[in-house]
């Protein structure tokens, strides 16, 4: 029961074609847990596998130890799992302050402290606050992102790689606030940049063709130059 | 001038009904992808329900205060519509008037929207995501709740009265200002600037901006958007439901293809306004309004084609529409 | 080998069971009743107006809620130029004008409809262009009639002697029916045909092989204008009579319903659907005669409307779909037994 | 002799404030294999995408034969002789893998607008399918519907319509990609011969070593510019390259 996230052979498809052919992973209280991979290797699939925007055929997905499998994406959220995607998922349309303020469960007290927590982290959120989200940078939106998903008590953050197509600096700073936030909330984190995920992650799983195919400590695959080389194309 | 200032009132009136419906088809274009053709039916229920209701309430109240009344004509099949002739110099109280109008508009718009929950509930949850069939589906119940309109209300049409206090024409200047219309003005005005403001200051606007842009991404932080769906649908369905019900007034008879008529022109304004934009379906009901009156003095023979023929032309020249679209999505 | 056998024989089976069936139809005329006659002639002429519509839904994916336009003018023009000179010359110039009227009619709505490229756009603009043709039409009083009609006005229409009984006409449905599959098959079969699937399946892709798909869906909504308005032309001679409602969203609705029932990317399904539809409403006719009293059977399109709802519904790839589905389960099931 | 058969000058496009191809200038020589390598998100498939025309630059120029394309369609890109294969597979799925490869051979042949005669009697484009499907190693398959490939043979299926168009340029857009590992080979082979015949290919990959076996010229592409250019051994040895691959540079120190 002390994992917080567990998968087990999960399958799952996208109308006649199965994306997933069978993920096992578990991620424990307080962890911080890399999936790395290729390209096209399922990685980001998973993650919506999780929040049932990609339906499963088969296989396990608990969350605490309730299954969430079948479950409405609303409902899954609402389980405590704070989701940033690939793309960001910013509202375009609404201001920095109605991104924030249309992801809270509920704007009370505890609430409005983690926002303000999350906008002394990320100091160019504060500044952009009244402003639309589609005049945002790329930077930006990642952070707006990320502070989205921790303004609820949630218990698990997946993050979708959150370096991609960012400059370097800003991949650092995103690193940093990554390191801070994952000392008090549990990670799963899908990353490209090996750099990124060796930063964050304690532990790593490796998904190939849709399969779990490796695990282990983040450090020995540091140093294990060939299981890179097989699986990371470096 | 008085020529002018009576067409521009009379050419916002018809703007002001046409928006009704246009806005509430354009958001639920936006913000879910299904193009409604049962919105005309939508309409013409709320005509309906409003002229049925009406007479039977004030049938009933001028019947209980006054005993020697006479009924008159009826019209209608299973549902009648019976007017009554009041006793001479005898006039029912401006309150009693408004209060049978308004509970009338009221009982209509409720009607409407319930059937709009319903349809969404029943036909177009279940095919989101698969336009033909949203087509289709929507298509057909569009067919076939007109056509129990007429088995309700019987299929001939026939004429019908505006609420008394309602009912007059101010001469100003060399203007011939109809107090309908500028009713008509006044509620469309109301309308547009509480639908403004649900969209940009609620939570309600806010999930329906961000559903504009993506609806799994609202999924994905915790709203039941299906919900808001259903509601954003049945209010949509009100609205044009509520145009209903001020139309049958304006035209002064009740025809059973004015649903079909009245959707079109609201498609067309969505097509020119730009699909999804809700402040392009209100200037794009404003500008045919105005466009509608005009010809229709001007060139009585092209009345019927202009609308169609500026549409062609906004097509050919500018695909997105005149006022391009609130969002652009990727992809 | 034994599979090249098993597919002549199976060639064999089917062309005999097809000779079968046309020799059925060539005979059974002679035993009907002058109501049968008329109903099956309807039913072969809806067919081929299902197949333009076929043409257009299964093999490009494009929904034109105006297709009725061309259907309801082929009718007009039919009973217009026939109430001019009653011959087979006047019913040919009918044709002939039809064919132009529809490649210019389609023409001009691709123009306006393929800029938009969205299906649902186009949808909403075929449905407001077809509206208001038909308000036209019923405003023009002088040349359509207006809301009482048209009718053809020689009772007995004095055409060729093959023509002017109604054993004639099934004769002259039926084998437009059998011309127009033939020509509309090849046109399917033919690279113009293959480009259009393609389009259907992923126009992006067929972009990039370097096709112009705005092009080949002119040529597509073009060709299905043309079939939809001749099938007008010859619904002309056997319903005797025009009237707006042949231009409305309703006769729309039944070439989609054809459509439906038979299944789409099939032209022969458009046969099946098109006897279920005449059938239905034939049906629902009769009742309203036998029941007068009852008001809910003077709208008929309250039962097709709904059947049609239900069939969105619950079997979105038609009834013939369904068939087809069931026989490839039966057959997937009998090859599993054997090995 | 090295004449440059496609070209593109100061290219840049933009997705609201995001930069994703950043002033890239380039010359593809013809009959090279030119590969351009980055990280994810470097901005390879938009750069793809500008030069086949799916976007619009905001700045730059394309040209292709000394003609500037940058305004006509991807329709008449693909006429002009530039063929590309797309990253995520993008065939016909429920046509079958002849058909699929007869579409293309039949664009190739110019006879799309044929309307009355059957499409199987076209002698040239039925020889032209068979030589293609030869080549991709997909005779076997030519009846099943290309959604029941694996997806290796989708990836091959896909090269197979692009080279059916015979075009003098051509785009891959990580043809491995997904690949199960004993079926690279066989994609590798089928690249060599295309090159080998004449064609000018322009690779988009992930995997170095893959790279370094075909190419003449790799590309380093970061943050939507270039980063390095050059002979392939060399560009690998780059340290800054190396860097920049490994995580853009960003967060050393903090890896441990």
């Amino acid at each position: 029961m002390d994992q917080l996230l567990k998968a087990q052979d999960v399958v799952s498809y996208i109308g006649p074609y199965t994306i997933l052919h069978g993920v096992s992973l578990e991620v424990g209280h307080g962890e911080a847990v890399a999936i790395l991979g290729r390209n096209g290797a399922g990685k980001t699939t998973f993650l919506k596998t999780v929040m049932g925007l990609v339906k499963t055929r088969s296989g396990i997905l608990e969350l605490d130890g309730k299954s969430v499998t079948g479950m409405e994406p609303h409902l899954i959220q609402r389980m405590g799992i704070g989701y940033v995607p690939e793309d960001y998922g910013i509202f375009d349309l609404l201001t920095v302050e109605e991104n924030f303020r249309i992801a809270m469960w509920k704007e009370d007290k505890e609430t409005l402290e983690r926002r303000d927590y999350v906008l002394d982290l990320f100091p160019d959120l504060k500044l952009a606050y009244k402003r639309f989200a589609r005049n945002l940078s790329g930077g930006q939106r990642q952070m707006l992102s990320i502070g989205r998903a921790l303004v609820n008590d949630n218990k698990i953050l997946l993050v979708d790689e959150p370096s991609k197509g960012l400059a370097p600096v800003i991949i650092e700073s995103l690193a940093q606030a990554l390191i801070e936030i994952r000392s008090h909330t549990t990670v799963l984190l899908v990353e490209q940049n090996f750099a990124l995920a060796c930063a964050v992650g304690q532990r790593f799983y490796i998904i190939n063709e849709g399969r779990t195919v490796e695990s282990g400590l983040m450090e020995d695959l540091v140093k294990d130059k060939e299981l890179q080389a097989l699986h990371l194309g470096i | 001038m008085g020529t002018f200032v009576t067409l521009i009132i009379n050419g916002l009136a018809q703007g002001a009904l046409i928006f009704l419906m246009a806005s509430g088809l354009s958001i639920i274009l936006g913000m879910m992808g299904v193009v409604n053709f049962s919105h005309g039916t939508l309409f013409l229920w709320g005509g309906y329900s409003y002229v049925w209701s009406y007479y039977a309430i004030r049938f009933s109240v001028v019947m209980r205060l006054f005993p020697d009344a006479v009924p008159l004509t009826r019209f209608g099949s299973i549902l009648t519509i019976r007017g009554v002739q009041l006793p001479p110099d005898a006039a029912l109280p401006f309150v009693v008037e408004l209060g049978i109008f308004l509970a009338a508009l009221a009982f209509a718009v409720v009607l409407v929207f319930a059937l709009g929950y319903v349809f969404e509930k029943l036909f177009i949850s279940r095919v989101y995501g698969n336009i033909p069939a949203q087509i289709l589906i929507t298509l057909g119940i569009q067919v076939v709740f007109t056509d129990l309109v007429r088995v309700i209300w019987g299929p001939n049409p026939f004429p019908i009265e505006r609420p008394p206090f309602l009912n007059g024409v101010t001469a100003f200047g060399g203007a011939r200002i109809v107090h309908y219309n500028v009713f008509l003005i006044i509620v469309g005005a109301v309308i547009a600037v509480v639908i403004h403001r649900v969209l940009t200051r609620s939570k309600v606007g806010m999930v329906i901006r961000a559903g504009l842009q993506n609806p799994d991404h609202v999924r994905a932080i915790g709203i039941n958007i299906r919900g808001y769906f259903s509601l954003v649908f049945a209010c949509g369905a009100a609205l044009a439901g509520l145009g209903g019900a001020l139309y049958m007034p304006l035209v002064g008879n009740v025809v059973s293809t004015a649903g079909m008529s009245n959707q079109i022109l609201a498609f067309i304004v969505v097509v020119v306004g730009g699909l999804g934009s809700f402040m392009g379906s209100a200037l794009g009901s404003v500008f045919l309004g105005l466009m509608g009156v005009a010809i229709a003095m001007l060139i009585p023979g092209l009345s019927v084609v202009a609308n169609v023929l500026v549409m062609a032309l906004v097509l050919i020249f500018k695909p997105d529409g005149l006022f391009g679209l609130a969002v652009k999505k990727h992809g | 080998m034994d599979k090249l056998k098993a597919i002549g024989t199976i060639n064999i089976r089917k062309t005999a069971a097809l000779a079968a069936l046309l020799a059925l139809f060539l005979i059974i005329p002679h035993y009907m009743r002058n109501a049968q006659l008329i109903m099956f002639s309807r039913v072969f002429i809806l067919a081929v107006y299902g197949m333009s519509y076929d043409i257009l839904r299964g093999y490009t994916g494009f929904i034109n809620l105006g297709q009725a336009i061309f259907f309801g003018s082929g009718v007009y023009l039919g009973v217009i130029f026939l109430n001019m000179q009653n011959n087979l010359g006047s019913f040919v110039l009918a044709l002939g004008a039809v064919i132009l009227f529809s490649a210019a009619g389609g023409f001009l709505l691709s123009r306006i409809v393929l800029r938009t490229g969205g299906v649902v756009a186009a949808a909403m603009v075929t449905l407001a262009i077809g509206e208001i043709v038909r308000n036209i039409a019923e405003r023009w009083r002088s040349v359509t009639g207006g809301q009482d009609g048209l009718p053809l006005r020689f009772s007995r229409v004095a055409l060729d002697p093959l023509f002017s009984t109604r054993v004639g006409g099934y004769y002259f449905s039926l084998a437009f029916m059998l011309v127009m599959l033939l020509i509309l098959r090849a046109f399917i079969l033919s690279p113009t045909g293959r480009v259009l699937m393609s389009i259907r399946e992923n126009e992006q892709r067929a972009r990039f092989l370097g096709y112009q798909t705005n092009r080949y869906k002119t040529i597509a909504l073009i060709v299905s204008s043309i079939a939809a308005g001749l099938s007008g032309v010859f619904f002309a001679v056997i319903a005797r009579f025009a009237n707006t409602d042949y231009l409305s969203i309703q006769y729309t609705l039944n070439a989609l319903l054809i459509t439906l029932v038979g299944g789409t990317g099939t032209l022969y399904g458009a046969i099946i659907g098109s006897f279920f539809v005449t059938w239905i409403q034939t049906f629902l006719l009769d009742l309203n005669r036998s029941f007068p009293g009852f008001t809910l059977f003077r709208y008929p399109m309250l039962f097709v409307g709904s059947f049609y709802i239900l069939l969105v519904m619950f079997m979105p790839s038609g009834i013939m779909g369904g068939i087809y589905r069931l026989a490839d389960w039966y057959r997937s099931w009998k090859t599993k037994r054997v090995t | 002799m090295a004449d440059t058969i496609l070209r593109t000058k100061d290219l840049s496009v933009s997705f609201g404030a995001l930069r994703a191809v950043n002033q890239v200038t380039l010359d593809i020589e013809a009959r090279k294999f030119t590969t351009i390598l980055g990280p994810n998100g470097a901005g390879k498939t938009t750069l793809f995408n500008l030069i086949s025309g799916l976007y619009t630059p905001n700045e730059g120029r394309i040209f292709f034969r000394d003609t500037d394309v940058t305004g006509l369609t991807p329709m008449q890109r693909v006429q002009a002789g530039m063929g590309r294969s797309f990253q995520l597979t993008n065939v016909f799925p429920k046509l079958t893998v002849h058909e699929n490869i007869r579409l293309a051979a039949q664009s190739y042949c110019k006879v799309g607008y044929n309307i009355f005669r059957d499409h199987r009697k076209f002698q040239k484009v039925n020889e032209k399918t068979e030589e293609i499907m030869e080549r991709v190693l997909l005779q076997h398959r030519r009846k099943s519907p290309a959604a029941e490939l694996t997806h290796g043979e989708q990836r091959k299926l896909e090269l197979g319509m692009v080279l059916a168009l015979e075009p003098q340029v051509l785009l891959l857009d990580e043809p491995t990609a997904g690949m199960a590992i004993e079926e690279v080979p066989t994609m590798i082979d089928i690249m060599r011969t295309t090159y080998a015949m004449g064609t000018t290919i322009v690779l988009i990959e992930h995997k170095m070593d893959l790279v370094k076996q075909l190419s003449d010229r790799l590309v380093i592409l970061v943050n939507g510019a270039v980063l390095a250019d050059g002979d392939p051994a060399e560009v690998s040895r780059n340290p800054e390259v190396l860097a920049a691959y490994l995580g853009g540079g960003a967060v050393h120190g903090s890896a441990s």
